[in-house]
């Protein structure tokens, strides 16, 4: 039988590498797949795409993901994305120069920009803060998308950034600021930093299209795997995520999750739970499709 | 004489010629101190004409104002509508006062969110909030013109006994056409900035999402480049309006 | 069909704006053909009474009969030529369009409106102007093609507010005998509010003068004059006549006296 | 006509709040019996309970920011509108009484006018970095125009006889300004600035989302994208009460300033 | 002192406007404290010929000399009541701070402003209305308001544009002998419009009749006319004088002759 299309959302970073892989070397049109991929601006705005049929999959962050389910609406995880990992020195804080800031410290009473409250990069920074016994409550953050960062620190308007590269480099280069943790480092390895949901009622109609969209990533994370194929990894990133060719050279691609566990999941629960970001009991085990 | 004539001539872009120059000057020195966000005026003609020649202008120019045409169609018709109503009837404009007062002020842009969780991405959602954003003042407008009508000529009409159809063709509608003009003339131009806050804000389609998307991906120079377009686009659509205007003034007799 | 006496009838009729009385009960009954001038200062109410008289205005006690029956709605039989001329016309239209609108409003055929647009068109002097727009002519002209409306629509009464108003000297006599002649050719009845009392001795069969500001024992309905100067009548002998300048001497001491 | 005198605007009052709460009690149906899923659309009670909680009225120790957020954009909303208001009539009565002016700046002016502040948000943000004053200058700078035009059309539209009254009286270019000029556009400016005001709550909301500065627009947004409904909602109702608070107390000065019309 | 004769002088005043001429070249003095009043068909020139010497409009060949003195710009000493009286008020000021502006012209200092301005409001019967805004008077009132401030103005020469037209018929007739007894009692001297020529020949020392579409062979100004009738007039008495019925009849005769 034939499969419904699914339109998936990805937003620009090197998570989604595995899905661009299987699209590239045919995975999904070999499972009778058809995958349209659209790009989003914002990541926070996935679930709501989803909700609304915009989307039939979409990767959310874990953060975006689970405040969805706590704010009432019914997703489930269909696959994962990219995973944390310590050799990732891909984002980090960076500071403004001559701002002193060294480490987690000496962020208290400064003000310093997110990519996006609530967000991925700002969730795990503010558990850093915690975990070196910081009250993340005494930090000031501001919104602020990643193009801008380098201007801001030079401008004084902020006193640091949570960025990522190519940016991160960017700064350094530029000499506006100085990367003063790579606090990702922190973080346990192996931990989805992006999730594949879709509406649970669009799972139980089409199981079958779910999992094998799931297959599909198995196979393009074994793919990638490969250091030969390198090369093909990075131009199916760059078709997708429009990168000057030096910076796509350049980029940390995180190691592939296609399958995620309920104690991956559980990490992010505990971590948002700790930060007071949800209000319901979330039951881990109902949000991932078998 | 012809001296005095280039110089009329040349007036109106010496300031245009001014801040573009030391835009230029700004942002090259921004540039070369590594700004990412920043790009002179030159390089934005160049990204400029790569969008134009590869189309992706034409196609996000297209949607939004489609989009924003689609959207001030639905807001003016419903607005026109409930204009003419509240305007004809004082006892209903006095029982709905209260509830177009309570909400009428609440910004259009407050709502996006909202339309994003109800219709998702798309056309839907932005046509839902530029109608929103539109209904009100044509609906304020509207009411007005009606209850500004001459009331001699409401007079005349009762005396002459013109049947209710006649009434709204021959005196109301003609009546109010000059101030409907401005209505839409404004409600145009609302339609058009809040369907390019929208793309900003949320809709991955059309000409906001088009500047944001080069912002992010370390274009400056293209971002820069639709700012401008924008501008052109926002000009071009009030300068036809005005014309418009102006022809239907003359047809009616407004301006002999 | 009715005698000539009933044909306009005013039975204590009174009017309350604003909460103020500004007509206080008034009778007095109008024959048919007849040409009745009302006259008296500034807001004593003439205008008010021309319109409760056509029904634009609901009377708050009596009521004005028109051939026995009650005049609630405006009717398309009885014309109105309002005092502020400039707003009564449509600016979107030419003078021909709208003196088209009354004929419009009678249903009258497209192709048999031409000839009757330039006929009336043709006595109010404006033949020449009729593709004009209300805006490209002076205040003069606008009345006259108020007026050429309201004879389009073949009234047998016709409510006139001081229509002369606006009209140089010349032309103002020119329409004041043109109208005197409709009226007797066409047995056209009038009532006919003005400020000049010259005028108003002038046209009329009867001139009304009302007084502003009516109370206990101070009705508006003042003074009821005939005029008995023959017809047709004439810009320089009758202003030259006894008759006229004994009831001017009248009228003007009347109306200073009463004045305040 | 219905009703007369006191009774009846009392009687007029009852109505159009009766229909308020009408359309209240619609929400309450439409909410409450799951006709709109409840993630889009929360109950009134909830949203009630979430104004409550978020502007203190709850209890001594809850911390709600909703009120701090609210005087945050309020504050915004009205800088940015005074600053519009003193360079829109600044500007237009400069373009107004000289053709010079006009000539040299308004095509410029023209030209920039349709450019939406929330595009330029942007740009402002490189240039002069993601502080309040940039934000304040988004929103004057959007707020302006309804000022600027209106100011340049009354005092393009003094009566050419009140003009020539001010030449027979020989009076000087200033008194013309001041007697005629202003006064003559004064209820177009107040227009203007009515509209304004509705534009820099506007501006304001979307800089606050786009450049995060903390205030209701933030709030929303965060509100929105937690998936917390009913925090959306109280946000949104916050700024609909600003707004027709705002409007309302410059409808009432309006009226004042131009009892001339209306005596 | 300059001599009584070239108070005002009009010296082969002819104008043009959109292309086509309005005034063909007329020459003519006015003595100081002479009333002279202008009358002819609408259309003809009468407001223009006005604008021109006061000079508002600037001539297009000829000229005006005031006291031997070229008019080129309006002047204080000239007050001018224009014809749309309810254009030329300032409406955001009372009838007060409409003639108050007058005063704050000639830099009358502040204290001494209410006296004079109650004095002229009283000799215009405004007195009452002194706090009201002009959409609150009725065109009569806002007439009279025009005529106050230009009144405040203290002129020597005072130009009228059919100043009287929209007042009622008693109201008109005691601001005509109100306006006579200041032009006898302060030496005022006043160039005055109208279109009723009955009311020329009862202010004007001298009638001024215009005709329009002047041409070779047709000038604009038409005839002059001495009014022979002594001083004070009287409403009554002085329009039954035989001199008065004499000019009626002969300048009714011309114009209608002249008229086309
Ligand atoms: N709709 C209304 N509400 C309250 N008062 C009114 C209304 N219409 C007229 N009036 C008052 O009624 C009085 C009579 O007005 P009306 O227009 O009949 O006077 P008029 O005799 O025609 O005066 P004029 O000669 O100036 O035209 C005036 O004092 C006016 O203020
Ligand atoms: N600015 C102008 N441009 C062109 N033509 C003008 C201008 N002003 C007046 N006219 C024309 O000059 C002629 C004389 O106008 P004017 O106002 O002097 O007439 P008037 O004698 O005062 O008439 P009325 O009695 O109607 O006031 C008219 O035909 C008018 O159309
Ligand atoms: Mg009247
Ligand atoms: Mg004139």
């Amino acid at each position: 039988q034939s499969n419904p299309k699914i339109v998936f959302g990805y937003t620009a970073v090197s998570d989604f590498a595995s899905v661009f892989v299987a699209a590239e070397e045919g995975y999904f049109k070999k499972r009778n797949l058809d995958v349209e991929l659209k790009f989003i601006p914002l990541n926070s705005t996935i679930p709501a795409a989803l909700q609304s049929d915009s989307l039939q999959i979409g990767g959310p962050t874990p953060s975006v993901f689970l405040q969805a389910v706590d704010g009432g609406l019914d997703l489930v995880l269909v696959a994962g994305g990219g995973l944390t990992s310590k050799t990732i020195t891909g984002f980090g804080l960076v500071a403004r120069a001559g701002s002193g800031i060294k480490g987690p410290q000496d962020c208290v009473g400064k003000k310093i920009g997110v990519p996006g409250l609530g967000a991925f990069l700002h969730v795990t920074f503010r558990a850093w803060l915690k975990e070196s016994g910081v009250d993340y409550r005494k930090v000031n953050f501001v919104e602020a998308s990643f193009p801008q960062h380098a201007d801001l620190l030079r401008g004084g308007s902020v006193d640091a950034v949570v960025s990522a590269d190519p940016f991160m480099s960017r700064i350094t280069e530029s000499g506006a600021g100085y990367v003063a943790s790579y606090y990702s480092t922190f973080l346990p390895e192996n931990n989805q930093t992006i999730v594949h949901a879709a509406k649970r009622e669009w799972v139980l109609k089409n199981p079958g299209a779910a999992r094998a969209f799931r297959e599909s990533l198995v196979e393009a994370a074994a793919f990638m795997q490969q250091p030969k194929n390198d090369a093909k990894v990075r131009a199916a990133i760059g078709k997708y995520i429009k990168l000057p060719p030096e910076v796509l050279a350049k980029i940390q691609i995180s190691p592939p999750g296609a399958t995620v566990s309920e104690k991956q999941l559980g990490y992010w629960v505990g971590l948002m739970k700790d930060q007071d970001m949800l209000k319901t009991s979330i039951d881990v085990a109902k949000l991932i499709a078998k | 004489m012809t001296e005095r004539r280039l110089l009329r001539w040349l007036r109106p872009w010496v300031f245009p010629a001014l801040l573009v120059g030391a835009f230029e000057w700004y942002a090259r020195r921004a540039a070369a101190l590594g700004s990412d966000a920043l790009a002179p005026p030159s390089a934005a003609a160049r990204a400029f004409m790569g969008a134009a020649l590869d189309g992706s202008l034409w196609q996000a120019t297209g949607f939004t104002l489609g989009t924003a045409a689609l959207g001030l169609l639905l807001g003016a018709v419903l607005g026109i509508a409930l204009g003419l109503v509240l305007g004809l009837s004082r006892r209903a404009a006095q029982l709905g006062s209260l509830s177009i007062e309570v909400l009428r002020p609440v910004p259009s842009v407050a709502l996006i969110p909202l339309a994003m969780l109800t219709f998702g991405f798309g056309v839907r959602m932005e046509l839902a909030i530029v109608a929103f954003a539109t209904f009100w003042p044509l609906l304020v407008l509207v009411q007005s013109a009606v209850q500004q009508i001459e009331p001699r000529l409401l007079e005349v009409s009762r005396v002459l006994g013109l049947s209710a159809r006649e009434r709204a063709f021959k005196i109301v509608l003609p009546a109010i056409a000059a101030r409907l003009f401005v209505a839409l003339r404004l409600g145009v131009a609302v339609a058009l900035v809040v369907a390019v806050t929208v793309e900003i804000a949320a809709n991955p389609n059309g000409m906001g999402y088009a500047m944001m998307i080069a912002q992010q991906s370390f274009d400056p120079a293209l971002m820069l480049a639709w700012l401008g377009w924008i501008g052109v686009v926002g000009f071009a659509v009030n300068a036809g309006m005005v014309l418009l205007q102006r022809v239907v003034a003359r047809r009616m007799g407004v301006l002999p | 069909m009715s005698t000539a006496a009933d044909f306009l009838r005013f039975d204590g009729v009174a009017i309350r704006l604003g909460g103020r009385e500004i007509l206080s009960p008034t009778s007095f009954d109008v024959a048919r053909g007849e040409f009745v001038c009302i006259v008296g200062p500034s807001g004593c109410g003439k205008t008010t009474l021309l319109r409760a008289a056509s029904g634009l205005v609901a009377a708050s006690a009596g009521e004005v009969r028109r051939k026995g029956v009650k005049m609630s709605e405006p009717s398309r039989e009885v014309a109105f030529v309002f005092q502020d001329y400039g707003r009564a016309l449509l600016p979107w239209r030419t003078v021909e369009g709208n003196v088209s609108l009354a004929l419009e409003a009678a249903g009258v055929p497209a192709a048999e409106r031409a000839p009757r647009i330039a006929e009336v068109l043709g006595k109010v002097g404006l033949a020449k102007h009729a593709q004009k727009f209300p805006v490209q002519l002076s205040g003069g002209m606008q009345q006259r093609a108020q007026i050429a409306r309201c004879l389009a629509q073949k009234p047998e009464l016709m409510m006139m507010d001081e229509p002369f108003g606006a009209l140089d000297a010349l032309t103002r006599q020119s329409l004041q005998d043109e109208l005197a002649r409709l009226v007797r050719d066409d047995g056209l009845t009038v009532l006919f509010v003005t400020h000049d009392l010259e005028e108003a001795i002038y046209l009329g069969d009867r001139v009304i003068a009302l007084q502003a500001n009516p109370g206990p024992g101070r009705p508006s309905l003042a003074r009821m004059i005939d005029v008995k100067i023959p017809r047709p009548r004439d810009q320089l002998t009758t202003k030259e006549h006894p008759e006229y300048l004994q009831l001017r001497r009248e009228l003007f001491a009347f109306i200073e006296q009463s004045h305040d | 006509m219905n009703g007369n005198g006191r009774v009846g605007i009392l009687v007029n009052r009852l109505g159009s709040l009766a229909v308020l709460f009408a359309l209240i009690a619609l929400w309450w149906m439409a909410s409450n019996a799951g006709w709109v899923s409840r993630v889009f659309l929360p109950t009134p009670q909830a949203t009630f309970a979430s104004l409550l909680e978020g502007l203190n009225l709850r209890g001594p120790n809850s911390n709600g920011e909703l009120l701090a957020f609210t005087q945050a954009t309020v504050g915004r909303m009205l800088q940015g509108w005074l600053l519009a208001s003193l360079f829109g009539v600044l500007l237009g009565a400069a373009i107004g009484v000289s053709p010079a002016v006009r000539a040299w700046v308004q095509p410029t002016l023209e030209f920039i006018r349709p450019l939406p502040a929330s595009a330029l948000l942007p740009l402002a943000i490189s240039i002069f970095g993601l502080n309040p004053g940039m934000v304040l200058f988004v929103v004057a700078f959007g707020a302006m125009w309804p000022v600027l035009l209106a100011t340049v059309h009354g005092f393009a539209a003094v009566e050419p006889r009140l003009s020539e009254v001010a030449r027979c009286l020989q009076m000087s270019r200033a008194a013309f300004v001041w007697k005629m000029g202003l006064p003559n556009a004064m209820p177009d400016i107040l227009a203007g600035m009515r509209l304004a005001l509705t534009i820099a709550l506007i501006v304001a909301v979307v800089g606050e989302m786009i450049a995060s500065q903390s205030g209701l627009g933030q709030a929303i947004l965060l509100a929105a994208r937690a998936f917390r409904s009913s925090d959306l909602f109280a946000g949104i109702v916050l700024l609909g009460l600003i707004g027709f608070a705002s409007n309302a107390l410059l409808a009432f000065a309006e009226k004042r300033l131009l009892r001339w019309q209306q005596p």
